[in-house]
């Protein structure tokens, strides 16, 4: 109970002062906005030239940013790996392994 | 002899590594082999010996040699000066003693492998300790000292002897860390300029000064065993006698006095130390560890701690000779450092004796004793008087510098302290030596035996060697002038 | 050929280990080959940096910018080869090629059948190749990224012992370090809606110039990312996770988890910190200060946590919290003695702690104890596995001539050169709880005899009748118990302890070259170039 | 103060991320069923989605994908979406692997609740201790 309630307190005092941040953001929707600079510009404007995509999401995902998109995948390879190497236990191995952490 | 500079490098070498190189080849012999492993720690404790004199003697002749290694920012050095001569023979010398006495005192104990390797692996760290050319190096033979001595303290193997460990190594690592601050605050000042330049802070001017001498004299105050810091000697009496006698009245004990002096003379030096008013302060704080050291060891049933808690006090005379600034001072700290081990060690030796003999540790149960080990007792009896500063005995020479130098020094009370000190010590051991001789129970037991002949060897050779250079302080007068001119001259 | 990898040099640090791990698991069947690929990766890795040190070495002052793809700064993602980089790489390659090596032939105890062994050393080599990523990458999203992708990995690598405590330690683990990446993330989108870049330098102008229009957005990016990163590197007070997942983990893993996995984590910090937020942001908004109080929280808390520890690892998951402590220290002190002593004492801990890891599980391995009160003697039956673990306690203690002591000399002189003298003590006292708590472990394994012949006895009773058992009604095969024999382990594992125990002896003994790198690291860092 | 309700009415979106990831934070450390802790994790990054693309919106603007189109046509940024491709990647994996876990948790103790599993795990170690001392 105390432990939800310091939790309580502390997101509260986050959110207080998140509050306080957002109310600075730039406002939402504002074409001047800081985000809407010279890297979303080319985005818009040379995506078709430089990528030869219609979909400029597509554009970043696959040529811009391509190095996210591979980190993304190893990503989703690592979390299927991980997710085999926790269920797949054969049996014995298992076994043996219990053993050796209970002693 | 040849002192050619490729020689003097050699000694100094050698005079190091034989301890470790003699350690790692006693681990390396089967525990069964034990003759060989007796002539292996010989054969390297006495080379170790053999090569410091002859550095130590080169030093004293006016010829240093120099050995230099660069890491990174830090330098790691040999350069062997007076003080770390006398300090580097004193250890070597005495090593060989002990060994010998190790011998016999642990003909039939269990892990002598172990404590023979690491008795070794301490002397070469000793020797480093007094031949360090910096304060880095210093520093770091200082740590290897304290980790190759630990195994020795816990050899017993019981939960007390582990709790004493412990407390040994916190104890001794705690003043190592305040060194180690110091160190560093000492580089940002003045950099690395090594030993025999003259000071290292010679004319560095802060107002941190003072603070960093309370760093290093609280630091190597540990290891000296200063009073408030001195808890671990006691408790690290738990280890064989040989260890107790050699390490906790002489080797590990003189790492923290040499460091002192090292840092009153050679660190911040003569003048930058009169400032400081070190000669107003420190002096008080050696002679009241003086009085109480011993007035606690009054108070002493265990023999081996009585002798434990006289070590403090005695160690305090060489600081107070050190903290007068006085050229007799230091010269009668000099003498004291070179002429008390070999008394010291010949009680410590005497007490094994009696305990192996006997099984007594205890004071108040010892009477008769002096009757079925005369010998014994006979030397327990001289090195007491030793203790108290009697004329046929080398230790009254050291008091008799000491006394002048604070007489010099226009401080006449320390004097005063010296003697009062001598008459408790007098309490201290006398009535020791007549119940010996007047109790009337009579335990079996018997002075005979090989294991006998090789423990009481050694004490009777210091009692012998005490007796000679009490007589004829000649032979130990160039050490004590050597250094004095070192650092006065 | 070589000139196309001489040019992509840094992409090809990071992809050679990824690339290899994603292989590896179509040659799970075969152990010899797996293995072969995986000491052969991590040696590319290696020689790659080596080559990218050298470069370096030779342009100093320039960094090389690599960008990915072909599109420059704002719009691609950069790499930037810099000091800070190739130090933290070398630390990587260099501790984790003899983890790599100690694993050789030992991992089915642990973790299971040939095909589970190939699927840890996938998620092994991918988190290198993380660790990798994270020291080049000079753009936020990208950091992100990596950092689950190192995030997942660990906690597979967790969770590969099988035990149910090892995944429930795993769950606790990727529950808190997804939260920090959720934080991660937020201050990541914070920063880009303030700047409209991802780009850390570009990011850093546009911090320079709105931080004064909303500080509050700035306050909260900063914290954000310092609670995350803090958490998933276990600072003091969020350092919960780590005494399970670490101690619960199969030893190799907990070497990495331990040596590296964690300095990634204080990398990345580093750089938002220093990099993207800029020193100045971070000392109006006085995060050195933060950085300075938690570090000498977690010094002597993690220590004093560690001393009634009797399980062997768990006692050094938890002087991974108190040493953690000594590396933000230095973080904090914003000086560059002190930064410089940081980055040498992370690289110092990496090898330190591996060596500690791995030989306490070789110990606890052979002998079948994990408690310390058990482990009396053992230093006579495995000398060098024993040699190896003291060695690296000395090391950790901060004794002159192993890596610690550099590392805390310099930290030392950095707080000494802001004038404050708290954390000199702390320092001190961090090393001397240190030894407290090691010097038993060595004292046990050295100087103590095996305890009660009589368990031993009843236990070899209880082997012999089970063997005669199975002797009976089995016939004699591989089904069989083996004969338990406490002995050293084999060739692999040797050369692997002797080679991080060099690591640590190199860095003590001629710490010059990397003390330089770290220093010129530092003043990178620090904008003093 | 009004001022401050202003801001925030602007700029709602902001202000649904940070509630959502308020409440995602409290389910997280709250929480001791492993699914809702799991669930902790989804709000909170949901909560990341929504404060890049609110940064990325413009309003009036169209999806950044060229139709056959004038020229006077505004797009959104495209680099937040892109971004959170990848980020929602990466949530999909985390729960996959954590629904893994809780399966293989389940498995063993039959439970999903964190505080009887940990009161489990104690009494076999503490068994286990008893049988060996």
């Amino acid at each position: 109970m105390i432990k939800k309630l310091l939790v309580l307190l502390i997101v509260l005092a986050t959110a207080w002062v998140g509050l306080l941040a957002i109310a600075e953001l730039p406002p939402y929707g504002m074409p001047d906005n800081p985000v809407h600079n010279q890297v979303s510009e080319r985005y818009i404007n040379d995506a078709l030239e430089e990528t030869r995509a219609m979909n400029m999401v597509t554009a970043i995902v696959l040529d811009y940013r391509a190095y996210d998109t591979m980190f993304e995948t190893i990503v989703l390879f690592t979390a299927a790996l991980a997710v085999v190497i926790t269920l797949k236990t054969d049996k014995k191995e298992l076994g043996d392994g219990e053993e050796e952490g209970g002693r | 002899m040849p002192y050619s500079a490729d020689a003097l490098k050699i000694y100094l070498v050698l005079g190091l590594s034989s301890g470790a190189a003699g350690g790692l080849a006693v681990m390396l012999i089967p525990g069964a082999r034990r003759r060989l492993r007796n002539m292996i720690t010989l054969l390297f404790a006495a080379s170790g010996a053999v090569f410091s004199w002859l550095t130590a003697l080169s030093v004293f002749a006016g010829k240093g040699t120099r050995i230099g290694f660069v890491s990174g920012d830090l330098e790691w050095s040999l350069d062997p000066d007076p003080l770390g001569a006398v300090f580097g023979l004193i250890a070597s010398t005495l090593w060989m003693f002990a060994t010998v006495y190790s011998f016999g005192y642990m003909a039939e104990k269990s892990g002598q492998r172990v404590y023979y390797s690491f008795f070794l692996f301490s002397l070469s760290a000793a020797v480093g300790v007094a031949f360090a050319g910096n304060l880095v190096t210093l520093y770091l033979f200082y740590e290897l000292l304290t980790l190759a001595t630990y195994p020795l303290v816990i050899h017993e193997r019981t939960p007390e002897a582990a709790a004493a460990g412990t407390k040994y190594i916190m104890y001794n690592l705690s003043g190592a860390g305040a060194i180690l601050i110091a160190i560093i605050i000492t580089y940002r000042y003045a950099g690395d300029p090594g030993f025999t330049g003259g000071p290292v802070l010679a004319g560095v001017n802060s107002p941190m000064l003072g603070w960093l001498l309370v760093m290093y004299i609280v630091g190597f105050g540990v290891k000296a065993a200063l009073m408030p810091l001195h808890r671990w000697l006691p408790a690290a009496m738990v280890a064989p006698t040989p260890v107790s006698a050699l390490l906790h009245a002489v080797a590990v004990v003189y790492a923290g006095v040499f460091g002192v002096i090292r840092v009153v003379y050679s660190v911040f030096g003569r003048g930058l130390a009169g400032q400081l008013g070190i000669s107003r302060v420190l002096p008080w704080v050696a002679a009241s560890t003086i009085l109480a050291g011993v007035i606690v060891a009054l108070r002493q049933d265990v023999l081996k701690r009585r002798l434990a808690y006289q070590t403090v006090s005695h160690l305090s005379y060489i600081l107070l000779g050190a903290f007068t600034l006085q050229p007799w001072g230091l010269a009668g700290a000099m003498m004291q450092m070179i002429t008390y081990p070999f008394m010291k060690m010949t009680l410590f030796f005497c007490a094994g004796i009696i305990a192996r003999q006997t099984g007594e540790t205890r004071i108040s149960r010892m009477g008769g004793v002096g009757r079925k080990l005369p010998w014994t007792m006979a030397a327990f009896t001289a090195a007491a008087l030793g203790m108290t500063g009697m004329l046929p005995l080398s230790t009254f020479w050291g008091k008799y510098y000491l006394m002048k130098g604070s007489v010099a020094g226009g401080m006449w009370p320390f004097a005063l302290v010296l003697a009062a000190s001598g008459l408790i010590n007098a309490a201290c051991f006398i009535p020791v030596v007549v119940q010996a001789f007047r109790g009337d129970k009579t335990p079996s037991c018997k002075e005979k035996g090989g294991s006998m002949a090789l423990m009481f060897a050694p004490a009777a050779a210091l009692v012998v060697i005490a007796l000679v250079t009490g007589l004829v302080p000649g032979i130990v007068w160039p050490g004590a002038e050597a250094v004095t001119d070192w650092f006065f001259g | 050929m070589t000139a196309v990898i001489a040019d992509n040099l840094p992409a090809f640090v990071i992809i050679v280990p990824l690339f290899a791990g994603v292989v590896l698991p179509v040659f799970a069947r075969r152990q010899r080959l797996v293995e072969g690929l995986v000491v052969l990766a991590e040696a590319a890795g290696l020689a790659g940096v080596g080559f990218l040190a050298y470069i370096v070495f030779t342009h100093r002052g320039t960094d090389w910018v690599y960008q990915m793809g072909g599109w420059p700064a704002p719009w691609g993602i950069e790499l930037t080869v810099n000091s800070l980089a190739v130090f933290f790489l070398f630390a990587v390659m260099a501790v984790s090629l003899p983890i790599a090596l100690f694993t050789m032939g030992n991992l089915k105890d642990e973790v299971g059948s040939n095909k589970r062994t190939a699927r840890f050393y996938t998620l092994f080599l991918l988190l290198v190749g993380s660790l990798a990523g994270m020291a080049l990458a000079n753009d936020l999203f990208n950091t992100y990224v990596l950092v689950e992708v190192a995030t997942l990995s660990c906690c597979g690598l967790v969770s590969s012992r099988g035990t149910p405590r090892a995944a429930e330690a795993a769950f606790t683990y990727l529950v808190l370090a997804t939260l920090a990446s959720s934080l991660v993330v937020i201050g990541i989108g914070f920063i880009y809606v303030t700047t409209g870049h991802l780009n850390m330098g570009f990011a850093s102008q546009g911090l320079a110039q709105a931080w004064q229009d909303r500080p509050h957005v700035v306050w909260l990016a900063i914290s954000f990312v310092l609670v995350g990163f803090g958490l998933k590197s276990a600072l003091f007070p969020l350092h919960v996770w780590l005494p399970d997942a670490h101690s619960s983990a199969p030893s190799p893993a907990s070497a990495v988890l331990s040596g590296l996995a964690v300095k990634g984590y204080m990398i990345c910090l580093l750089k938002f910190l220093y990099v993207v937020f800029g020193p100045a942001l971070m000392k109006e908004f006085s995060v050195d200060r933060i950085l300075v109080l938690a570090g000498m929280a977690a010094i002597i808390c993690g220590a004093v946590m560690a001393l009634p520890q009797d399980d062997l690892k768990r006692r050094l998951a938890f002087s991974t919290v108190s040493q953690v402590g000594y590396i933000y220290l230095g973080f904090g002190l914003m000086d560059e003695n002190g930064l410089a002593g940081a980055l040498f004492y992370l690289a110092s801990h990496a090898a330190i702690k591996s060596t500690l890891f791995l030989s306490a599980g070789a110990m606890i391995a052979s002998a079948g104890k994990k408690k310390i009160s058990e482990m009396a003697g053992i230093g006579r039956k495995m000398p060098l596995t024993a040699a190896a673990f003291t060695a690296a306690s000395l090391g950790l203690i901060g004794i002159p001539m192993f890596s610690g002591f550099i590392g805390k000399w310099y930290l030392i002189a950095g707080s000494l050169d802001t004038g404050d003298f708290l954390p000199t003590v702390i320092i001190i006292a961090g090393s001397v709880l240190c030894a407290a708590y090691l010097f038993p472990v060595i004292r046990a394994m050295w100087f103590e005899t095996p305890q009660k012949a009589k368990q031993e006895s009843t236990v070899q009773q209880e082997c012999k009748t089970a063997v005669q058992h199975a002797a009976e009604h089995m016939p004699a095969g591989p089904g069989v118990p083996r004969e338990v024999r406490v002995k050293d382990p084999g060739a692999a594992q040797k050369l692997a302890l002797i080679l991080l125990t060099a690591v640590i002896f190199v860095l003590g003994v001629v710490p010059g070259p990397f003390i330089e790198l770290a220093r010129s690291a530092a003043a990178e860092l620090l904008m003093l170039r | 103060m009004k001022t401050l309700l202003e801001k925030l009415i602007v700029n709602y979106p902001y202000f649904f991320a940070m509630v959502l990831f308020s409440i995602g934070v409290m389910t997280v450390l709250t929480r001791s069923n492993l699914f809702k802790k799991l669930l902790g994790i989804n709000i909170m990054g949901s909560a990341g989605y929504i404060l890049f693309i609110a940064a990325g919106n413009i309003r009036g603007g169209t999806d950044p994908i060229l139709h056959q189109s004038d020229p006077g046509t505004v797009y959104v940024n495209p680099l937040p979406s892109a971004l959170m491709l990848t980020g929602i990647v990466v949530s999909v994996s985390v729960t996959a692997f954590a629904l893994s876990l809780i399966i293989r948790l389940y498995k063993e103790y039959g439970t999903t609740d964190a505080r009887r599993i940990a009161r489990m795990r104690n009494e076999v170690t503490k068994s286990d201790s008893s049988d060996r001392g």
